[in-house]
């Protein structure tokens, strides 16, 4: 396992109030290593793949292209693809195209919440490198640099046939075992934070969102 | 003695599982149902239990406390103990569980015990949509239990036993003799109940996801939303046996029993699929009106006929 | 009909620069000091009983933001902007919050877009679609958004990001240097 | 000294007093953005007495993307890729009233069959928009089979858009001076015969959704919008229409070609959620009726673009014009300031959601059930995009 950047054992949380403080938990992340046996690590991989549970929440243009996804023309329940409304139990995080300061805050906070592992999906060319809104004082220009992304799906926006390709693409990443951007945020905290806290102004949340 | 119980135990457990795994391809077929009717393909057949391994193995959990923790093990505690006292197989001793001369009472009480764990568990997690899921569910719950009830006792003055092995002997010997047909009163009450119960449209309102995000179990992850996955297949499976058994005739092997639960699940599905949902006063009015008077009607039905 | 209220709002509100607009607007323009007024008695007497929005033009030459309150009016179908300048720098407009409901929405985007005060407007000071903001009001014309962009996101390596305007000359005249003419 | 009709001194637009949350009665929730009932990324902060809404704030901001500023870093033909991502499910209008704002302050006139083509693409993006409409109100409500029929209806329309345009979603259709293309051959008798399965389709939706016991046990009575808010609130298109006013821009100031169609204001009387529902599906059936009269009427040749200078250094004079046009919910608005140089001066892009969403939404959630919030946000056909630009 590699070591966490930082010689720090507990986070700041500077931006809570103190009464907040104490509501909070102040632990760090620590990353999770696979299974020993990689017979187990692979099947659990396979049942990963095999179960990829969106979280709800349309955060920009593209998620529209979401609901034809999961009616009744392209059904992406067939893959074992289904919607999850709370972030707790849901999978992958489908961030649907551009993204605001103001909805980069709430993307933390919900990806944060999300059990590891989990997955990123970016769709669009916004969150690759600001699109066609590269020059707008309200949305990122690259989503990485904020929270680690599995699978970039190109377009604007991607038709769902696309989404649909990625969805398999990332099922055979994650049985290959490629996926592991969850440990990528939590070796990489520090720089990570730094980046988000750079561009989220009024940072009143726990630094990280057990 | 000792020799038997174990011998008892090891058939509940292989009871136990194959009405867990049925309880889950019941599931995914009623999913596919329900997505033909909308047009859709569904889930393959294996999704529920892919969707559990899943849950299983995923690498970190937060625990918001002790009861969080308990609430899901009170959750299928209460699954497990419901089906442990209802006989699955009549005349068969493998599957005969641990069935007794009061076990139906015992079984009542099994079946709100697990919901009251989840409340306890839920409460815990602090989050406040858990909490509207909870107080709904339990409203409703309340509800529904009326006309289930009165409809139970109905049977059991119509049987005049509190043993399920023997209300279901008692309708063996032809379809004429189900409590379907003998006492089609108190079945009414109940299979409105059943409506309630299964948590489809129209009475699904303590998950309702596109109000309260899917309610109590809003904070429930990992390993603890693999138990309650597996409880949902088990108890939804074990409450229908149990109407089986007390309404349709119950089943003498395995191929009836698949037939008739289906048979009865479906009934719930077929509404849920063309309704939308009642909020929780209404379905809370109607399961007061005319269910509730039904179940009264039944017993006095029962009184009339078969007490005289 | 219209020339008729017209000539009654020169004569009550001083308005000028009348002016017919396509497809079917007329423009007017009054006094700060008026404008409140005017409006109320546009609503309450001529029957201009509907908001379609305010707006707000930065005229960073004259020094001016110039409001528009665009009303119509059902019964006759007919629209009127009612133009107001106010200064730029410690813009201040009276707030209309008590004619329409939606009133105060608009009034609130524009103290966050340009940095226009009204004062007893409802929730003025909430953030509406910024958060955390802490550069100048975006909306104003001497706030260069691309070179915020750059400085507070960045841009990926590799992407070449061109004026979009100058770009597309210099693709279709490459050998006039993007000389169009 | 008369009052005209519509506003009375009794509404009371004044903010109500901050509820004591400390006092422990109440409980505070947040409705989105990360939520599954909430149309868009927006969200909802109520405070609870029991299961009613006794608070209720409206928060936009998430999908602020500063569209009116990067317009004017961008020429007239280059907005055209912008104006369309304004209000993500209908492109179409954005575009018509980009296009026929700068029409209006230039002077261009487009030719006969661009207006008839403007119509009929116009016309299947309120199709489109509606059935994705009745599918979000059926989720609201829990009748996800009815979701299920109508989006999917949605996309074999969004089929026919990629033929006749090329993209799915964000067309880019109409420019200045016209359209960018004709229809491609055998499009007519696809889209007839699409029209009658769609008619087919409303009539399951309406015994399915509309005659439902339970539907309408949810839905009537909800979010009742009474005649005397409309005017006040700025309440306009099907909302409007739901509480008894026949105001329809398409009849009351005709643009493009619709004084040449024959088709009815539809209004209701009772401006509930499920009188709002059901003039919804009416004006669908109407939209189809629409696209079957301009398919019939459309000229078949003809230009279908105007004489226009070199869009590349095309100076607009300088004007200033405001233009509307009746979307699927309401009167949508272009107000455009140009300056005699070859950009925007100022573009302000009115919608009808910006009443909807905050002002009226804030007021009826009030006093409402919880588990009716969705029904309701639903019921007021928003689109957040819109709101903030």
């Amino acid at each position: 396992m590699k070591k966490t950047p930082s010689t720090l054992s507990t986070l700041e949380n500077a931006g809570l109030s103190a009464e907040d403080q104490l509501l909070f938990s102040n632990a760090r992340p620590r990353p999770y290593e696979p299974y020993p046996i990689k017979a187990i690590e692979d099947f659990a991989n396979w049942a990963r793949a095999n179960s990829l549970w969106i979280l709800a929440f349309g955060t920009g243009c593209c998620s529209i292209e979401l609901r034809p996804l999961m009616t009744a023309r392209f059904d992406a329940s067939r893959f074992g693809v289904a919607g999850r409304p709370t972030p707790r139990q849901s999978s992958v995080f489908i961030i649907g195209g551009y993204v605001s300061v103001k909805t980069l805050k709430r993307i933390v906070r919900s990806y944060e919440q999300m059990q590891g592992p989990k997955f990123i999906i970016a769709l669009g060319s916004c969150p690759a490198n600001g699109g066609m809104y590269f020059d707008s004082y309200n949305t990122i220009n690259q989503f990485d640099l904020y929270l680690p992304v599995d699978l970039y799906v190109t377009g604007c926006m991607p038709r769902p046939e696309a989404l649909l390709g990625a969805i398999l693409e990332l099922q055979d990443d994650i049985k290959a075992g490629k996926c592991d951007g969850a440990n990528r945020y939590i070796e990489h905290f520090d720089e990570y934070k730094a980046n988000q806290k750079k561009v989220i102004k009024d940072w009143n949340m726990p630094d990280y969102n057990w | 003695m000792i020799a038997e119980w174990f011998g008892r135990a090891g058939n509940f457990s292989l009871t136990l599982l194959i009405v867990t795994v049925y309880g889950l391809l019941v599931g995914a077929f009623i999913e596919r149902t329900i997505a033909k009717v909308q047009g859709r393909i569904g889930i393959p057949y294996r999704q529920p239990f892919i969707n559990i391994l899943k849950t299983l193995v995923k690498r970190t959990a937060v625990s918001h406390g002790i009861m969080f923790y308990l609430g899901p093990v009170f959750r299928i505690a209460g699954g497990i103990g419901t089906l442990a006292f209802i006989p699955v197989i009549y005349g068969s001793e493998t599957f005969a569980n641990f069935s007794y001369a009061g076990d139906l009472f015992l079984v009542i009480y099994f079946m709100f015990f697990g919901q009251l764990g989840m409340a306890l568990g839920a409460g815990e997690s602090g989050h406040p949509y858990s909490a509207i899921g909870i107080a709904r569910g339990l409203s409703q719950m309340t509800a529904y239990e009326v006309p289930f009830a009165l409809a139970v006792i109905s049977i059991v003055i119509q049987y005049d036993t509190l043993s399920i092995t023997e209300i279901v002997a008692a309708q063996q010997g032809g379809w004429q003799h189900w409590t379907l047909f003998t006492n089609w009163v108190a079945t009414l009450a109940a299979m409105l109940a059943f409506l309630g119960m299964t948590g489809y449209s129209p009475f699904d309102i303590f998950l309702a996801p596109q109000e309260i995000p899917i309610g109590p179990p809003t904070e429930f992850h990992s390993a603890y939303l693999s138990l309650l996955q597996t409880n949902r297949a088990l108890f939804g499976a074990t409450k229908l046996v149990l109407f089986m058994n007390l309404f349709f005739g119950g089943a003498t092997g395995w191929i009836e029993l698949m037939i008739k639960t289906l048979a009865i699940y479906m009934v719930a599905v077929v509404v849920g699929v063309a309704f939308p949902r009642f909020r929780v006063d209404q379905s809370i009015r109607f399961f007061f009106k005319i269910p509730t008077l039904i179940g009264i009607i039944s017993i006095i039905y029962v009184q009339m006929m078969f007490t005289s | 009909m219209m020339s008729e209220l017209l000539d009654r709002l020169v004569r009550d509100f001083g308005v000028t620069d009348i002016t017919e607009r396509p497809p079917a607007i007329t423009t007017l323009k009054v006094s700060k000091e008026n404008g409140e007024r005017l409006i109320r008695e546009l609503r309450d007497r001529e029957g201009f009983t509907h908001l379609n929005f305010i707006a707000c033009t930065d005229w960073i030459e004259d020094g001016i933001f110039r409001l528009i309150y665009m009303l119509h009016n059902y019964d006759s179908k007919q629209n009127l902007g009612v133009h107001i300048d106010i200064k730029r720098d410690h813009a201040e407009m009276t707030s209309i919050h008590t004619l329409w409901a939606q009133a105060w929405t608009y009034q609130r985007e524009l103290r966050e877009m340009y940095g226009i005060h009204f004062p007893g407007s409802p929730r003025l000071e909430e953030d509406f679609c910024l958060e955390g903001w802490d550069a100048m009001p975006p909306m104003r014309r001497d706030f260069d958004t691309a070179k915020y962009s750059a400085e507070r996101f960045g841009h990926r390596e590799g992407r070449v990001s061109l004026v979009p305007r100058d770009h597309m000359k210099v693709q279709l005249y490459p050998n006039r240097g993007g000389d169009e003419s | 000294m008369t009052l005209v009709t519509g506003h009375s001194a009794a509404l009371d637009f004044a903010q109500p007093d901050p509820v004591d949350l400390s006092s422990g009665k109440y409980v505070k929730l947040w409705q989105g953005p990360q939520h599954p009932g909430i149309t868009g990324n927006m969200s909802l902060e109520l405070v609870l007495d029991g299961d009613t809404i006794i608070e209720c704030k409206t928060h936009v901001g998430y999908l602020h993307r500063g569209f009116e500023k990067l317009m004017e870093q961008r020429t007239f033909i280059q907005n055209f890729t912008v104006v369309c991502r304004i209000a993500v499910p209908e492109p179409a209008f954005n575009e018509y009233l980009y296009a026929a704002a700068i029409e209006a302050i230039s002077g261009v006139q487009s030719p006969p069959r661009a207006q008839w083509l403007r119509t009929l693409n116009l016309e299947m993006m309120r199709l489109a928009s509606f059935l994705m409409w009745i599918g979000g109100q059926g989720g609201a409500f829990g009748q996800y089979t009815v979701a299920n029929w109508s989006l999917t209806y949605r996309d074999y329309v969004l089929d026919l858009f990629e033929e006749m345009t090329g993209a799915r979603i964000y067309h880019m259709y109409m420019v200045p001076g016209g359209v960018r293309a004709g229809l491609p051959a055998g499009f007519e008798k696809r889209i007839l015969k699409l029209m009658d399965d769609t008619d087919k389709l409303l009539d399951q939706i309406e015994r399915v959704m509309y005659n439902n016991v339970v539907f309408k046990a949810r839905a009537k009575g909800l979010g009742v919008i009474t005649r005397e808010m409309v005017d006040p609130y700025g309440v306009v298109g099907p909302n409007a229409r739901a509480s008894g006013f026949r105001r329809d821009l398409r009849k009351d100031e005709p643009y493009l070609v619709y004084d040449q169609l024959d088709f009815n204001v539809i209004s209701g009387s009772a401006g509930d959620a499920y009188e709002r529902a059901y003039l919804r599906l009416q004006e669908t059936r109407q939209s189809v009726n629409l696209i079957r009269q301009v398919i019939a009427g459309a000229p078949s040749d003809g230009p279908f673009q105007a004489d226009m200078p070199n869009l590349l250094h095309w100076k607009v004079p300088a004007g200033e014009t405001y233009v509307k046009a009746e979307c699927t919910r309401g009167e949508y608005g272009y107000y455009m300031v140009t300056d005699g140089t070859e950009i925007v001066r100022r573009v302000h892009v009115r919608g009808p959601s910006y009443t909807h969403a905050i002002a009226l939404m804030e007021r009826l959630a009030v006093g409402t059930n919880i588990a009716d919030i969705a029904g309701l946000m639903v019921s007021l056909h928003t689109y957040p995009p819109e709101i903030e630009r």
